[in-house]
């Protein structure tokens, strides 16, 4: 590559768990920065520049206002990379969208406050609800693997594409008992794979928090439910935690 | 070959020793001779409510009276990833091949297991040999054992015959604190110099009536021999959309597998992107871009046609390629499949069941 | 009619998957993603036939079966033509002359170029499916007195996707070829041509010896239903048709299942098939 | 121009988390205005996790944020917990206060050596220091690796942990990871203490400025308060229970912060590594004691910077009492506790000291165990209205200094607090 390219990390509504996976790639945040020109990374750096060939986006929109300086920030980036969940679906901040409306949402947080300007909000809307995303890193939190195989596979000028396959491909590959074993609904049957299955491999279900591969066999799972005497809607606000739904086909990849 | 026997505790001792050994060995074949390395020696240990094959810290670590492995013993010699090649990237001059396995043992290897094994070795030999998978055999001692302990979705008396003797190298039976060893191969024997080996005083029948302990719940509903003009004739059987409609396309029952072996191939670089490596994974025809090309037309699309291309490769190609039925009857398939529809028994009693 | 294969890359020791270098030493731009590019290996000739391909890669990027669609030849250097697709394709696009590439192969079966002797030959090729199809449409050119009838028909998608412009032209001139050409639409290209799909060619040939004639058909998936409906017209018998088939591939040899569709293996027992052979199965056509 | 005329506007100050904003407007050398502001967008989780089921608070109120989602998780259990009237087994308690003490050390480290240092030596990132200190640097990683892996071994990952349920582990360590854990503990010891001598070397340049304060942290008898105790400030003699937070933090919204203020005796508080210090420094362990004393740290400080070397001697602190859980685990025989909760309806709140500070969740559940009400006070909201005071203080201490250092001096306070603004807005 002749020149590095320019690199810069944007966060929004989120908790940047996700930057913190990047911070602990220890060491290799080190090479990583030898590879790449780390122009803006507010968390970690004093710095701004004014454009830049890769822009990670963290997090989700929530005002009008993040939502100009995502659109300044599009404009300005070749490349635009939506990490982590919040920023790939919404991801736990769509929650709120499952309330009856603003309103409630803001007088059960602020009270009588909530009427004051600055404490404005709608509807928690995923980068791609606003502007064109170029590639996906899903998960909450991201894989740092991942995250860094993503890179790479840029630098290389690839193509990088999320695994499609279920969550299971993981658990069978570490030797996991399969939840469902223990009468526990698991979502990894539907769930994007790419985690290492880490929730069933440490004793928890999968709550797809990668969202679901591209075509998700939804009857097949309906016919489990019924055998485990589980409603759709229950499966469904499992699903809801990370704003996935299983039914509309994201194409997210 | 030789029929001998050992105490459990020669047999245990003895493979710790193997296993902690610094010394040059004698090893099996002319590709370990000479090498100063110890034998890794793998075998079943329990993990949670399963068991696994997994490296031996100690040879007490060993359970062999065991149901069934969630993985088959063919991670050892098809990894689940595996370097092929190293390289520079950008410089086709620095390909170098990546092929060096060290002595491994494998012991408490079930029958069918073997079989499965012989299955692979026969795949990866002919045409043209991988050298990866092949190196990998030929240094490694294969143990064998019948199964002691009932699992209910196994079938394998009405799938196996004779041929797990031929992937064998050791066959045990566990009789009254002894094991009797039945030695196979050449391989075999040069593993066991050293062993307090014992004339036997058990008959074959013994052996026989050990190996045929276990009874299977479930078997075939016709004879194998006639399974691959059955699926012939049922192509468009309403199987496979029954079962393609149930299915997750999770490919649980491939992984699990001991005869399934498709793989993909792919490069991985290091992040300063100055060294990297072709690795083999693990793939699956069961998932839904094992055959999607390039330009983007997926062959086998659907839920349905994945499914029968699975029950076809154990039923008919595999077996009309290699004369043995291509399914080994272990049951990982139907025991792992989350939507309870993977074994082939299941999917062949249907078919009976439903004539088109 | 038996398999004819090429004299296959030297045993390896090592591995199976170990690629030799091939130097670029000639490429250009054939339409803005198919891109013409002529290797060489270091000291041996590639030894393939018509209608074998070769594993062709790019450390790091990965590896792609890759058709060979210059005639056998004793030289050391052989052709290609790519399709920038994805990340294989797209770095071997960004190779310059002088770079190398690894290359495996030749694999897979040939056209039967020998046991076609003395009969016609029609070949159909749809889009890049042209390129496989050039190495047997050379070679039969270059042993033009082994065979009787000469008959190329080619179709692609519009008028800027057509490749090898110049031998086209040179075939539509040659005494010894029939030679047809369509486009299934102008796109607003200047084009005097046939409009319409490639089997709208067939009625033009006339009447054709079916008895006598082989087809030799590439192109892309959708195309052999129709062309194979066409030729049946004609009373083409299901063996005087020989296909060359297109699947995922990954190692080229028979192992890693890819390409299979019922008990065959595309890379090996194809790519390229008689009619008769494959019909029967689901998975083929 | 006149000289003393000055207008700072920091549009989102960099190496903290979260986004905040220093304004200051001083005419003819009279500050007319100075303003901490929090434009951090809300993401409303009390709203968020009503009508969410009791198994799932955790699992979401841990997304408050990424850096202490260690200690999210454990507020968020014991608060559930409490409602529930579950009780949790030693195994459980112990493998909660070794989580912890990761993340404390993990969160700590973090803000000393990527975000903090870099003040000291005036660069703008770590970075930077890749070739000048390189030495440091791999102590800082080594460290910050370690103590991830802490939380990876014992919670399932190192950010939003897996394992921690209500009234249960879902897995255990092994003795094995567990033994080796804990001799790669003892073995980072030398790297804190190299760390903590460059930072002793470099502890002149934070400046001279006090202020004294409300100090607010959880104490308890015997044990320097992470997990457990209640509450206690400077201004009160009788310790407050947790379920009586409210009475102590106050919340109120103001026009300047999205996150809302508190106060209790005075017109601020502070928590977090200092106020913890300066309540419960008796109660320190002997190798943190000594390194509160190598650090020039003796008894009560009213200095703000000194938060970042009382998070130096937590460090210490974390390491030696993550070594002792390990020896009380190991000595416990491990075993999977079953998944057996019974739901009623119930409410009931939960505070564990985080690295910023006291953290309080409060949760109302029905009867079927399904979240009605929920309330989560995080540290660095209780910080938002102490910082606001020490600019006022500050501000016009430093104008001499000229705008450009009064700009660097006020937002290095503000990095000296380890604000977490998300986590404040939630
Ligand atoms: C026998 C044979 C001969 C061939 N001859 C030629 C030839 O002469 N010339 C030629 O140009 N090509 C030829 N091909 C095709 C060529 O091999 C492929 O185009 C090539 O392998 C693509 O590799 P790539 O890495 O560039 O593309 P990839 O990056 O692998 O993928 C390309 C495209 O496929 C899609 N895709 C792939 N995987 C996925 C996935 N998991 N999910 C979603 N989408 C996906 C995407 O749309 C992507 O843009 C031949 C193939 C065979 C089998
Ligand atoms: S535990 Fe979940 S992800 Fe794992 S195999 Fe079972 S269903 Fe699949
Ligand atoms: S395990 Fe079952 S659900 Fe999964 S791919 Fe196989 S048949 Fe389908
Ligand atoms: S198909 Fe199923 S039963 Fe047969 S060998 Fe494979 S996993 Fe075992």
């Amino acid at each position: 590559m002749s020149s590095k390219p320019k690199v810069a990390f944007f966060d929004f509504a989120c908790c940047e768990g996700c930057q913190l996976q990047v911070a602990n790639l220890e060491e290799e945040i080190l090479v990583l920065a030898q590879m790449v020109d780390v122009v803006e990374f507010r968390e970690v750096m004093t710095g701004a520049a004014p454009a830049y060939d890769i822009a990670f986006i963290e997090g989700s929109i929530t005002r009008r206002a993040d939502e100009n300086r995502l659109k300044d920030i599009r404009n300005r980036s070749k490349l635009l990379v939506a990490y982590g969940q919040c920023a790939v679906s919404g991801g736990i901040n769509k929650l709120k969208n499952r309330r009856p409306g603003m309103d409630e949402v803001k007088k059960e947080v602020y009270g009588d406050s909530a009427g004051m300007p600055h404490l404005d909000t709608y509807p928690t809307k995923a980068i791609d609800e606003i502007v064109a995303v170029d590639f996906y890193i899903p998960g909450c939190p991201v894989n740092r693997e991942e995250f860094l195989w993503v890179v790479k596979e840029l630098l290389l000028g690839k193509t990088p594409r999320l695994p499609n396959y279920p969550v299971c491909v993981n658990c069978k590959l570490q030797e996991n008992a399969c939840l469902f074993d223990f009468s526990i609904i698991c979502l990894g049957p539907l769930a994007r794979a790419g985690c290492g299955a880490v929730c069933p491999a440490n004793g928890v279900a999968c709550c797809a928090c990668r969202g679901t591969v591209d075509n998700p066999n939804k009857n097949a799972m309906h016919e489990i439910l019924l055998k485990y005497n589980y409603t759709v809607e229950e499966i469904k606000k499992k699903f809801d935690i990370f704003a996935v739904d299983p039914e509309v086909q994201s194409g997210k990849k | 070959m030789e029929i001998l026997k050992i105490s459990k505790e020669d047999f245990n001792s003895f493979i710790d020793e193997k296993r902690t050994a610094s010394a040059p060995l004698e090893g099996p074949g002319d590709s370990i001779s000479g090498h100063a390395e110890k034998w890794k020696t793998i075998g079943v240990v329990k993990k949670g409510a399963n068991f696994v094959f997994a490296e031996l810290n100690s040879a007490a670590e060993l359970c062999l009276d065991y149901d069934v492995t969630v993985l088959p013993p063919k991670k050892y010699f098809l990894p689940p990833k595996e370097t092929l090649l190293k390289f520079i990237p950008k410089k086709a001059e620095s390909y170098a091949a990546v092929n060096h396995p060290g002595p491994i043992a494998l012991i408490g290897v079930h029958h069918y297991d073997l079989a499965a094994i012989h299955l692979m070795d026969r795949a990866f030999s002919e045409g043209e040999r991988d050298e990866h998978y092949m190196k990998r055999r030929e240094n490694s001692v294969l143990i064998g054992i019948y199964p002691t302990k009932h699992y209910k979705y196994r079938f394998s008396s009405s799938v196996i015959r004779g041929q797990f003797r031929k992937a064998a190298d050791i066959m045990l039976v566990a009789m009254n604190g002894f094991f009797v060893v039945e030695i196979l191969t050449e391989k075999g024997k040069n593993y066991l110099q050293g062993a307090e080996l014992q004339e036997n005083d058990f008959s074959l029948a013994d052996i026989e009536a050990a190996a045929n302990k276990i009874k299977d719940d479930q078997k075939i509903p016709l004879p194998i021999e006639l399974v691959p003009e059955f699926l012939e004739k049922n192509h468009d059987h309403s199987a496979w959309d029954y079962f393609g409609g149930k299915c997750f396309s999770c490919a649980s029952c491939v992984l699990v597998c001991p005869t399934c072996y498709c793989f993909d191939v792919r490069d991985e670089v290091d992040l300063t992107l100055e060294a990297g490596k072709r690795v083999r994974t693990w793939d699956s025809c069961m998932l839904e871009d094992f055959a999607l090309t390039g330009e983007g037309f997926n062959f086998r699309a659907g839920r349905g046609a994945r499914f029968r291309h699975r029950i076809y490769r154990k039923g008919k190609h595999l077996f009309e390629k290699y004369g043995y039925f291509g399914c080994v009857g272990c049951g990982r398939c139907a025991g792992s499949c989350t939507a309870g529809i993977a074994g082939p028994v299941k999917v062949l009693k249907y078919m009976l069941e439903h004539k088109q | 009619m038996d398999k004819e294969r090429g004299n296959t890359q030297k045993k390896r020791n090592s591995s199976l998957y170990l690629p030799e270098v091939a130097t670029l030493i000639n490429k250009r731009e054939m339409t803005p993603d198919d891109s013409f590019f002529e290797f060489q290996l270091k000291n041996r000739s590639l030894g393939h036939l018509p209608g074998q391909f070769a594993e062709i890669s790019v450390p790091g990027i990965g590896e792609a079966p890759i058709s060979i669609s210059s005639p056998p030849s004793k030289s050391r250097k052989f052709e290609m033509v790519i399709r920038r697709v994805g990340s294989v394709t797209g770095a071997l696009h960004a190779l310059k002359v002088g770079d190398s590439a690894g290359i495996r192969g030749p694999f897979g079966a040939a056209f039967p170029m020998a046991a076609l002797k003395g009969r016609n030959l029609l070949f159909i090729s749809g889009g890049i499916g042209l390129v496989p199809a050039r190495s047997a449409i050379l070679y039969a050119l270059e042993h033009r007195q082994d065979y009787k009838d000469i008959i190329i028909l080619f179709g692609c998608r519009e008028p800027a996707q057509r490749l090898f412009t110049d031998a086209l032209a040179q075939w539509q001139k040659r005494e010894d070829i029939i030679f047809h050409e369509s486009v299934d639409r102008t796109n607003g290209a200047p084009w005097h041509g046939n409009v319409g799909v490639i089997t709208t060619l067939l009625p033009k040939l006339g009447k054709v010896n079916p008895v006598d004639t082989y087809a030799i058909v590439v192109g892309p998936p959708v195309m052999y239903k129709y062309v194979i409906m066409g030729l049946h017209d004609m009373d083409f018998s299901d063996d005087h048709i020989i296909l060359s088939l297109e699947r995922r591939m990954k190692c080229g040899v028979g192992k890693c299942g890819h390409c299979q569709m019922n008990d065959k293996y595309v890379c090996r027992d194809g790519p390229v098939f008689n009619y008769d052979r494959i019909k029967h199965l689901q998975e083929a056509i | 121009m006149a000289k003393n005329n000055i207008h700072i506007e920091v549009n989102h100050v960099t190496r903290v988390e979260g986004h905040g904003n220093i304004v200051v407007d001083a005419k003819d050398g009279q500050i007319e205005k100075v303003q901490w502001q929090v434009p951090e967008a809300p993401r409303f989780f009390e709203a968020m996790v009503v009508g969410r089921d009791y198994s799932e608070l955790a699992v979401i109120t841990s997304r408050i944020c990424g850096i202490c989602s260690i200690g999210h998780t454990l507020a968020s259990l014991k608060a559930t917990e409490a409602a529930l009237g579950i009780g949790i087994s030693e195994t459980t308690r112990s493998l909660r206060e070794l989580l912890l003490h990761g993340e404390t050390l993990q969160s700590h480290i973090l803000h000393i050596g990527y975000l903090v240092v870099p003040d000291l030596l005036r660069v703008n990132s770590v970075f930077s220091l890749a070739e000048t200190h390189k030495d440091l640097l791999l102590a800082v990683t080594k460290v910050h690796r370690l103590a991830n892996e802490l939380c990876d071994i014992i919670g399932g990952r190192t950010t939003h942990p897996i394992r921690a349920r209500v009234g249960r582990f879902s897995k255990l360590p092994e003795k094995k990871e567990l033994e080796e854990l804990k001799s790669r503990l003892k073995d980072i010891l030398p790297d804190l203490q190299k760390i903590a001598e460059t930072i002793k070397a470099l502890a002149d340049n934070f400046p001279a400025f006090e202020r004294e304060t409300e100090y607010l942290s959880l104490t308890q008898a015997g044990e320097y308060a992470f997990y457990g105790g209640d509450c206690i400030t400077n201004d009160i003699a009788e310790t407050i229970p947790v379920n009586r937070y409210r009475e102590i933090v106050n919340e109120y919204v103001v026009p300047q912060s999205t996150a809302k203020f508190g106060k209790f005796n005075r017109d601020s508080f502070m928590v977090g590594a200092l106020a913890r210090y300066n309540n419960n420094f008796r109660q320190l362990t002997s190798l943190s004691t000594q390194a509160a004393e190598m650090l020039g740290l003796k008894g009560i400080s009213y200095n703000p910077f000194m938060n970042n070397i009382a998070q130096v001697v937590e460090c210490v602190f974390a390491v030696e009492k993550s070594m002792e859980h390990i020896d009380r685990l190991l000595d416990m025989e491990l075993a999977l506790e079953a998944d057996k909760i019974e739901v009623k309806a119930g409410s009931g709140v939960g505070a564990v000291e985080v690295p910023r500070g006291i953290l309080f969740h409060e949760y109302e559940y029905d009867d079927r165990g399904v979240c009605i009400k929920a309330n989560c006070v995080i540290p660095t909201n209780l910080n938002h209205n102490n910082i606001q005071l020490d600019f006022e203080k500050m501000a016009p201490e430093f104008m001499e200094l000229g705008p450009d250092e009064l700009r660097f001096y006020l937002e290095m306070l503000v990095r000296a607090y380890d604000p977490c603004i998300s986590c404040s807005t939630h």
